[in-house]
């Protein structure tokens, strides 16, 4: 993640991603486009799914800290 | 004075023996008679009288013979001092015996002891009567006896065996208890007895005592006579303080007896029931006591086993509180685990979704459409490109048949030639004049001439 | 105790008793009074014996000595 | 027992610890009370049950003094 | 536990822990909360759990001292 | 691609091909600048294809990434 | 091609020969320029034919280029 990110949230990045999403079903992005997008949006989804990765470990530490 | 005839004292003398002896026969009658006074020698000889009121209505001497004498003090016991002494009322048995030296005297020969008895029974009868008639008979009766007789004003005569029992009694009792006592000294006996019982009573403080103890010795039952003394009863009766008795008499009791709080046999009877009571007190108090500690003991027991139960509680139910909330906080636990998870597991099909869409799509922009159109492109711009060459080669092929008709060569080659002067063609003769040297042109080859003669037309 | 009781009496002490040993039977006292009452008692039952055993010079001194 | 508890009595003690019973009972006490409230019951217990012992020591004493 | 929660109380703690489930039940919460929720909640809970520990190991001593 | 064409896009090259299509289909183009022309849709049409390619080969490897 | 021709395009020499054409067509040329005219527009054409050929050529084979 660059810094300027730093802002990033896992709400924007979702929406970020279901804009992106859209415009791709709907053939909305140009060629030109086409790539920087993708890699925008795999970066998207690998921040979310870092997130929820991160979120799952931490939840998971705690049921195993917590003996459950 | 008439003619007298006179005899002599023995004559006399002889004569009412005579006349004594003839009206008796010598026998013994039953006379009632107070003892004026009394004198012992071997025998006993007896002053006998008899009162009507304050006067004296018949005195007699009397005797009792020493036989006599040693059979009836036998007969009266210990009475007979009480019988035998002045001012006693008596009933004996005496033959008059008449002697001209020593006069008229009754020979007493026995005494009937219940004569004596039941005078004094009589006397005490109308003490008890006159008791009564004053209201006075309960009076110390109904004096409430104090719970502990401590301070004991005793009436007693110092000295005596009564005295020294009940002092000792109360003394050396076995419980340790100490009595308070003053003694206020009286005769008990004898005819003093009275006045200074009386004297003794009166100079009691009652705020000082708790009773009024008064005793006396074993005596004869004539000697109770002092204790039915109405004067003395009247002042027990009266006395603020109950007045305990002990006089020491075991078949008959006196007025004292009667009207006191607390009549008992003996002196020692006196100072045991005052020790009893003494300790009946310290019994019952102590009972209390122990019933008290009980009570207490039995409530602290309850207390303890309440105490016990909260202690029980206390040591329960917080723990029991903590497994409680850690159920809770574990079920809570959870149930937060299973939501994130759950909501992390939405997110992740929502992006794994998202993910696909991504290989997919573009790819297929790209391959699919865009390439196509690309290709097209390629191919109409290949035809279009042919279409305008081709086009453009055939409108060049037109103008170079055209050309090609047209060039002069092609027309001279039908006949056509070009006559020049000064190298001009000629279209018109107008400005032509004789002798200007032509050169005509053929097809193959020139030749060049003189005009010779010139014709002109007009157009058309 | 008060000085209005230093004319304790063995009448009193008795009433005393017998009024501690009443409210015992009602269970109308708490531990507090219970053991004051008691204490009471036995101060009560002690002052008896010691008067009881004691010769007139000395029931002034014990009088004073237990304040009674 | 602190100083400032030299008021407490028996009556006191024992509606106060009636009181946290009742409380416990319930499960009226949060877990951030509870370690007070069992110590105030722990101390109130002993204050009770010490006010018993030395009562009935004291009156036993008494008693045994008295030859009872 | 940090200095700046040392007012936190089990029953705080708690009532923020059922807030925190409820928002979740409601999807209230934001996968980018979630980590700080989850991050709070182990906290909370980690606090209740020592608090639980602690209180049931000062209620076993204080009780001790009963010598039940 | 040279230099000078950095700043040719896919769209600018799908726009400029179109006009040039457009003009071959009126005969716009002169038989001077045809070959100019079709050289430049040519270079065009390989660009644009090269730029299919490789945003192809781009997606797919950042795609890849995701690891699906 | 002559070096001083290289301003010759097929436009200009297309539109030479069409006012040469003209000039034909309309009879406006003297006999005496007559010849220099068609020899003017046979070169026009055989230059023109020259482009075109190699146009086509060069067309063919950037057509070929793009392996259709």
């Amino acid at each position: 993640m660059e810094k300027v990110e730093n802002k990033l949230t896992y709400a924007k990045a979702y929406a970020e991603l279901e804009g992106i999403m859209q415009d791709l079903q709907e053939d909305k992005i140009s060629v030109d486009d086409l790539s920087a997008k993708v890699k925008r949006a795999v970066m998207l989804i690998t921040f979310c799914n870092e997130m929820l990765r991160s979120t799952e470990a931490e939840v998971g530490a705690l049921v195993k800290k917590l003996g459950l | 004075m008439e003619e007298r005839k006179i005899y002599t004292l023995s004559q006399v003398g002889n004569a009412i023996k005579k006349r004594i002896e003839e009206a008796t026969h010598g026998q013994a009658f039953w006379i009632k008679a107070e003892i004026a006074s009394i004198r012992f020698t071997k025998h006993a000889y007896l002053e006998l009288v008899e009162h009507k009121g304050e006067e004296k209505v018949a005195v007699m001497r009397g005797s009792i013979w020493l036989t006599q004498l040693h059979r009836i003090r036998h007969e009266l016991g210990e009475e007979s001092k009480n019988i035998l002494k002045e001012g006693v009322e008596i009933l004996f048995l005496a033959r008059t015996h008449y002697h001209i030296v020593y006069g008229l005297s009754l020979a007493i020969e026995a005494i009937d002891l219940n004569f004596n008895i039941s005078a004094l029974e009589r006397r005490k009868r109308e003490t008890i009567a006159a008791l009564k008639e004053e209201g006075l008979f309960h009076r110390n009766r109904l004096l409430p006896l104090p719970l502990v007789i401590q301070r004991i004003a005793l009436i007693s005569s110092v000295g005596t065996a009564a005295y020294a029992d009940l002092m000792r009694h109360l003394e050396h009792n076995e419980h340790g208890y100490k009595y308070h006592v003053q003694v206020f000294h009286s005769a008990v006996q004898g005819d003093a007895a009275p006045t200074e019982l009386r004297a003794a009573i009166a100079s009691i403080d009652p705020q000082r005592f708790d009773v009024v103890v008064l005793i006396r010795g074993g005596g004869s039952k004539l000697d109770l006579e002092q204790f039915n003394d109405l004067e003395l009863a009247r002042m027990v009766a009266m006395s603020s303080l109950p007045v305990l008795t002990g006089i020491g008499h075991e078949i008959d009791i006196s007025v004292l007896d009667l009207i006191a709080n607390s009549p008992h046999k003996t002196p020692t009877a006196v100072a045991d029931f005052i020790v009893d009571r003494t300790l009946y007190f310290e019994t019952a108090m102590t009972g209390m006591l122990v019933n008290i500690h009980n009570t207490m003991l039995t409530s602290f027991t309850s207390h303890k086993e309440h105490l016990s139960m909260y202690a029980e509680m206390t040591a329960m139910r917080p723990a029991a509180h903590c497994r409680m909330q850690r159920g809770a906080l574990h079920t809570l636990t959870n149930q937060f685990a299973r939501r994130i998870t759950e909501e992390l597991t939405a997110q992740s099909r929502a992006l794994h979704s998202f993910g696909q869409d991504l290989a997919l799509l573009p790819r297929h922009k790209l391959a699919q459409v865009e390439a196509a159109r690309v290709r097209e492109l390629g191919a109409t711009l290949s035809a279009l490109a042919q279409r305008g060459i081709q086009q453009v080669i055939g409108k060049l092929d037109g103008i170079g048949s055209a050309v090609h008709l047209l060039s002069p060569e092609r027309i001279m080659e039908r006949g056509f030639s070009i006559a020049r002067v000064n190298g001009k063609a000629i279209k018109d003769a107008e400005n032509l004049k004789a002798g200007d040297e032509i050169e005509t042109t053929f097809a193959q080859g020139k030749a060049w001439s003189t005009i010779h003669k010139i014709e002109r037309h007009g157009k058309g």
